[in-house]
């Protein structure tokens, strides 16, 4: 019964090919027309995925968008499951939005977890989005799993306070001083929290989009002026 | 040699117009002069042997006296003069928290301890400023003074970096003056004299006859020797106290000008002293290797400083191929390798002798 | 035990092999050697025989030029450079595309193109200047090139332009005089008409 | 390795001092040579870099890119650009890409026959590192013939290349390839195996896998502890999963694995594969494609940020773009592998000897421009 079955389906297939679809529409039996028309997409992406490769690449990286769009949605579910509401705002697909309260157990759970086993902080981005709205970004990357995530942590101007994650990833050590002497941003727990590539009595946050140079450092004048140019 | 033969022939001369006390400062200063001439000329020599050497083994060429203004010379021959110059003129700064007498006395009793120890040096069959019969074991005793003075200017100039120089060149030079010490008693049991002058003559008769080939033990006491030798002189691969890559430049960090050259003079005077005593106990001093051919007692000077010069030259290239070694790597191959070794050799050697009582 | 004698031997070996590698580059200096005698023997510009057509197109890095004949004043290459170090002061020129000669300002330019400004001040400050190249590229007239390499008929190479004072380092390349020449000739405009 | 007793010293190996590898300051605790604590200081190079980029349009960060690891600035401009052309989803046509794999891989030659000389000169040994710079200067004629410049290129642009390969390009460096080859091998014996340099690296600042992934330590240090990672593999980017070559793992061969001498060993076996990748790359260089072509008039990505990383030979250089749509970048921030290479010296390094602290930090290969950005 099934190979007639078969033959039918590959027949209706070669039929729409040319273009006149009701042989595969006026098959009765339900499930060989969905089957039919299930062969008839294959074909028909097989087909186009022949002509040029350069949109199998589109397909491939297609599939990762995707791919990677489902996996921070689940680890989204997961992460709402484990720590409730440490979700900040709504979905999104690219990054994780956390609230900076319990980071520090996420981040020891992201990294703990064996399915999910984040062991490298790939890099520590600070950001001022403007309005007095700071936000710390890290980017994830499990060495064995091959799987990337990126968490952002929003929070204000006047209390820029998130959890250090030094303990959990020791690179985070001087990412997070390089981002605390460029935006502010204090970590609540880091071992020796101070600037790291400007002198220690700097004042302000450079990085800052309402920053001000100093006019004199210890008596230097900062900024450069030359003379014959003006 | 030659102290009391221009006594004795100032003596006769002068000796109506002065006493016998200044003829004998005389006769001394005559051949001081020469040998500090003769030092600034070896000096200038070798400065440029080793800038030429070490720019061949790098695919360079070295200096070679192009360029506007001041020519150095046709190959570069007055570069070794122009950095003479250079030092000489420099300005001698004095950090102003140095200890400022220890400070000034270093560089000149490096100087001296060097300088001294020429004074036994065979560099003919006549030609020796003073023809002691402890020769050896002179030049050894006074080569122990470049210590003191490594330690001042490292204690002296107040420098964290210096004071690791000069502790590190203690502990290397008095170490490694052990088995050199050692390794030269094979030389005295064969040769049964500590005078120089004998211990060349021990020697006379072609290149078979020389020390190193007397008996089998007898080159790896000249090895252990010359190693030894070139850790005492701080050269690489034991350049430890002036290491410039770690101690930006050891005991030598504050000095500058005419100090810092004599420290320069008295490194490559060490290096000549320390071959010329491998030559004279080892290669047969101013023997020819062929016996009879240029065997005239004016040969004998162009002997000895050719077999002194080769291996200042092998010196100078160790220097431009090995890196250098970490300090207790240093100890552990003075104490566990040389030592035994220079041990197990003075044993051989006895052994060697009675059996075939040469 | 077994250790200590190896270790002897092993050093032994590698370094008698170290050295004669060095003995070997000792004998052989003479035909590899690399070190370029400076002020005789200049450093060999390679000559750029480029693939593709434009055999004027200029790659070399060194002091930037400027032809004032050719330069239309669009301020591209100000805008292009990333360290700010070209200014330019541009004024509307009396009549479209006609030279002055009091000025010796050229109205067309090589391309043909009518020039509407007369370009008063074009400085380049050297010392400021990252050698990007970045200015080349938009110059319509291609009038701001560096000195040298396939244009070396022109201009040949020159990055021995150090100086001992550093605003020396600013090359003014506007024409002598433009400035006032230009207020006075407007001067007149007004006083004739 | 020693036991700390008496009363300690601090000394400053400061900012100016011969084995730092540019402007660092490491404050070191020391009792006699026994080194108990280093703190490196940084900040002396910094030039705000990130503060440059978010005042310049996207093409002029490129010059600024090549400032930062000034020993290897066609890979920094080959980051960042492969960042953009990510961010604005740019095909460049393949001539592009095997030019820009050709450039990447010369510059990681000359940067680690650079990396491992001074890496040599800091142990004494002089003549190799003089040896290695002769080659160096081969490969930066190569580059001067390709876009006029020796150190900072600013040769790969957002969508191609800024000059096309001259006609003399391939046989330029077909002859280097062919006279290179034995000249790694000479190193090997020269430096490599010679007992001293064996004698000063073996054993010596050993650092384990796992404190290298926690610390983000990345490339042939990563690779010297035997974690076998190499972006061109495992993340790739460009072309390179067309050529076929192995990345070398340290193995201890002769200390434990993940001292200095392996990271030694991951260099010189990464020089030989380069120049394989060069190889196979120039056989496969299509001979049409404009090099312009991709090259779009305005750069002004859309709204988005993005974070690509890219294998330099220091290790993982990642670029995080901002963009909000205008032709000036939001922010830029740059992950430079020797930051975190230089945050493990204090791990690795605490206990050993003065010359070999120096020699553990020579091994690790950093460069300060890119340090302090």
């Amino acid at each position: 019964m099934s190979e007639d079955k078969e033959k039918i389906i590959s027949e209706a297939v070669e039929k729409a090919l040319q273009g006149d679809m009701d042989t595969i529409n006026n098959i009765e039996d339900r499930v060989t027309r969905s089957k039919a028309k299930a062969a008839l997409v294959k074909a028909k992406r097989a087909k186009v995925v022949s002509d040029e490769d350069s949109t199998k690449e589109d397909n491939a990286s297609e599939s990762k968008v995707e791919e990677k769009i489902n996996f921070n949605q689940t680890l989204c579910k997961k992460i709402s499951e484990k720590f409730s509401d440490s979700i900040d705002g709504d979905q999104n697909n690219d990054w994780i939005q956390l609230k900076p309260e319990n980071w520090l157990k996420i981040a020891k759970w992201l990294k703990s977890d064996e399915e999910l086993f984040f062991d490298s902080l790939q890099c520590n981005t600070g950001m001022d989005l403007g309005e007095g709205v700071l936000e710390s970004r890290y980017n994830l990357h499990s060495m064995k799993h091959l799987h990337k995530v990126e968490i952002r942590i929003k929070v204000s101007a006047e209390k820029p306070d998130i959890p250090s994650v030094e303990q959990v990833w020791r690179v985070a050590d001087w990412f997070e001083r390089e981002t605390y002497d460029m935006f502010g941003i204090n970590f609540i727990g880091h071992r020796d929290l101070r600037r790291i590539l400007l002198p220690d009595d700097w004042e302000g946050w450079p990085l800052r989009k309402d920053y001000e140079e100093q006019e004199t450092y210890h008596g230097i004048i900062v900024p450069k002026v030359k003379e014959g140019w003006e | 040699m030659t102290v009391d033969f221009l006594f004795d022939f100032l003596s006769e001369l002068l000796s109506d117009l002065i006493g016998s006390g200044p003829v004998l400062i005389i006769s001394m200063l005559i051949p001081c002069l020469m040998l500090f001439g003769f030092i600034t000329i070896y000096a200038l020599i070798v400065i440029y042997a080793e800038l030429k050497v070490s720019s061949f083994i790098q695919d360079k060429v070295g200096p070679m006296g192009q360029g506007v203004g001041l020519h150095a010379g046709k190959w570069g021959l007055l570069q070794p003069i122009a950095d003479a110059l250079k030092l000489l003129l420099k300005e001698d700064i004095i950090p102003s928290s140095a200890d400022r007498p220890l400070f000034i006395l270093a560089p000149f009793m490096i100087f001296i301890g060097a300088f001294i120890s020429f004074v036994a040096l065979p560099f003919g069959e006549s030609i020796i400023v003073a023809d002691l019969n402890i020769g050896l074991f002179y030049i050894l005793g006074v080569g122990s003074i470049a210590v003191l003075s490594l330690i001042l200017a490292g204690w002296s100039s107040n420098n964290k970096w210096s004071l690791y120089g000069g502790m590190r060149s203690a502990a290397q030079i008095v170490s490694y003056e052990i088995p050199a010490g050692l390794s030269l008693i094979v030389v005295i049991m064969l040769a049964g004299t500590l005078n120089m002058q004998d211990i060349i003559r021990y020697q006379m008769g072609g290149m078979f006859s020389w020390i190193l080939f007397d008996n089998p033990f007898v080159p790896i006491a000249f090895v252990v020797y010359f190693i030894s030798a070139i850790a005492e002189t701080n050269r690489t691969p034991f350049d430890l106290p002036e290491s410039e890559s770690e101690l930006v430049a050891g005991f030598a960090t504050e000095y500058s000008g005419m100090r810092y050259a004599f420290f320069f003079l008295s490194e490559y005077a060490n290096m000549f002293v320390v071959s010329a005593v491998a030559a004279a106990c080892f290669l047969g001093g101013w023997h020819s290797p062929i016996s009879g051919f240029m065997d005239s007692p004016a040969w004998g000077v162009f002997w000895m400083i050719s077999k002194t010069f080769f291996l200042i030259f092998i010196m100078i290239w160790l220097r431009w191929t090995l890196p250098r070694l970490r300090v207790d790597q240093l100890m552990n191959v003075c104490w566990k390798v040389f030592l035994p070794v220079a041990l197990i050799n003075i044993f051989g050697v006895a052994i060697w002798t009675v059996v075939f009582n040469q | 035990m077994k250790r200590y004698f190896t270790d002897i031997f092993e050093s032994i070996s590698s370094i008698l092999g170290g050295m004669g590698i060095t003995l070997v580059h000792l004998f052989r200096a003479r035909n590899d050697n690399v070190t370029l005698q400076y002020p005789e023997e200049k450093w060999p510009r390679p000559e750029r025989n480029i693939g593709f057509d434009h055999s004027n197109y200029n790659v070399i890095r060194s002091r930037l030029h400027v032809d004032m004949d050719d330069c239309i004043g669009c301020l591209k290459c100000e805008r292009a450079c990333p360290v700010d170090c070209i200014k330019i002061v541009t004024e509307k020129a009396p009549a479209r595309g006609e030279d002055i000669k009091a000025i010796k300002h050229k109205g067309i330019t090589a391309k043909g193109t009518r020039k509407a400004l007369v370009v008063t001040r074009f400085d380049i400050d050297m010392s400021e200047c990252c050698y990007c190249n970045l200015c080349v590229y938009p110059c319509p007239e291609e009038c701001i090139y560096m000195t040298g390499g396939p244009n070396a008929k022109k201009h040949p190479i020159d990055y021995e332009f150090s100086e001992p004072d550093r605003s020396d380092l600013i090359y003014r390349f506007a024409k002598k005089g433009t400035k006032d020449g230009l207020e006075k000739i407007n001067a007149e405009q007004e006083t004739g008409a | 390795m020693g036991v700390v007793h008496g009363q300690e010293m601090v000394l400053n190996i400061g900012p100016q001092h011969p084995a730092t590898h540019g402007v660092l300051r490491l404050q070191v605790k020391t009792d006699g040579e026994i080194i108990s604590e280093i703190t490196p200081y940084m900040g002396y190079l910094h030039r705000c870099f990130e503060k440059h980029c978010e005042n310049v349009t996207y093409e002029q960060v490129i010059p600024f890119t090549d400032r930062c690891d000034y020993l290897a600035s066609m890979t920094m401009n080959f980051g960042y650009v492969v960042a953009m052309e990510q961010l604005m989803e740019i095909k460049v046509n393949d001539r592009v890409e095997y030019i820009r794999v050709i450039m990447a891989e010369l510059q990681r030659i000359a940067s680690h026959l650079l990396g491992i000389g001074a890496f040599g000169l800091d142990l004494g040994a002089f003549t190799p590192f003089l040896h290695m710079l002769r080659d160096r200067e081969r490969i930066l004629d190569i580059f001067e013939m390709t876009c006029g410049a020796r150190l900072l290129y600013n040769y790969m642009w957002v969508g191609g290349l800024s000059h096309d390969l001259p006609t003399g390009f391939v046989e330029a460096t077909l002859n280097f390839l062919d006279y290179f080859e034995p000249k790694v091998d000479e190193f090997e014996n020269l430096l490599g195996h010679n007992k001293i340099f064996v004698e000063r690296t073996a054993d010596i600042g050993i650092m384990p896998a796992e404190v290298a992934i926690s610390y983000g330590v990345t490339g042939p240090n990563l690779r010297g502890s035997g974690v076998k990672w190499d972006l061109r593999i495992d993340d790739p980017y460009s072309i390179y999963d067309r050529f076929d070559f192995n990345v070398p793992v340290g193995k201890g061969m002769k200390g434990t694995v993940g001292d200095c001498w392996d990271r030694f060993y991951v260099r010189i076996h990464e020089i030989r594969e380069s120049i394989k990748i060069v190889r196979q790359a120039i056989d496969q260089l299509p001979k049409e494609g404009d090099v312009h072509q991709a090259m779009p008039k305005k750069i002004r990505p859309p709204k988005g940020s993005i974070y690509r990383r890219t294998e330099s030979p220091r290790g993982d250089l990642g670029y995080y773009i901002e963009s909000d749509g205008s032709d000036t970048p939001y922010r830029v921030k740059m992950r430079s592998p020797a930051f975190t290479a230089l945050s493990v010296l204090n791990e690795i390094g605490a206990g050993w000897l003065m010359s070999d602290v120096l020699g553990i930090l020579g091994s690790l290969d950093i460069v300060l421009g890119e340090i302090d950005r």
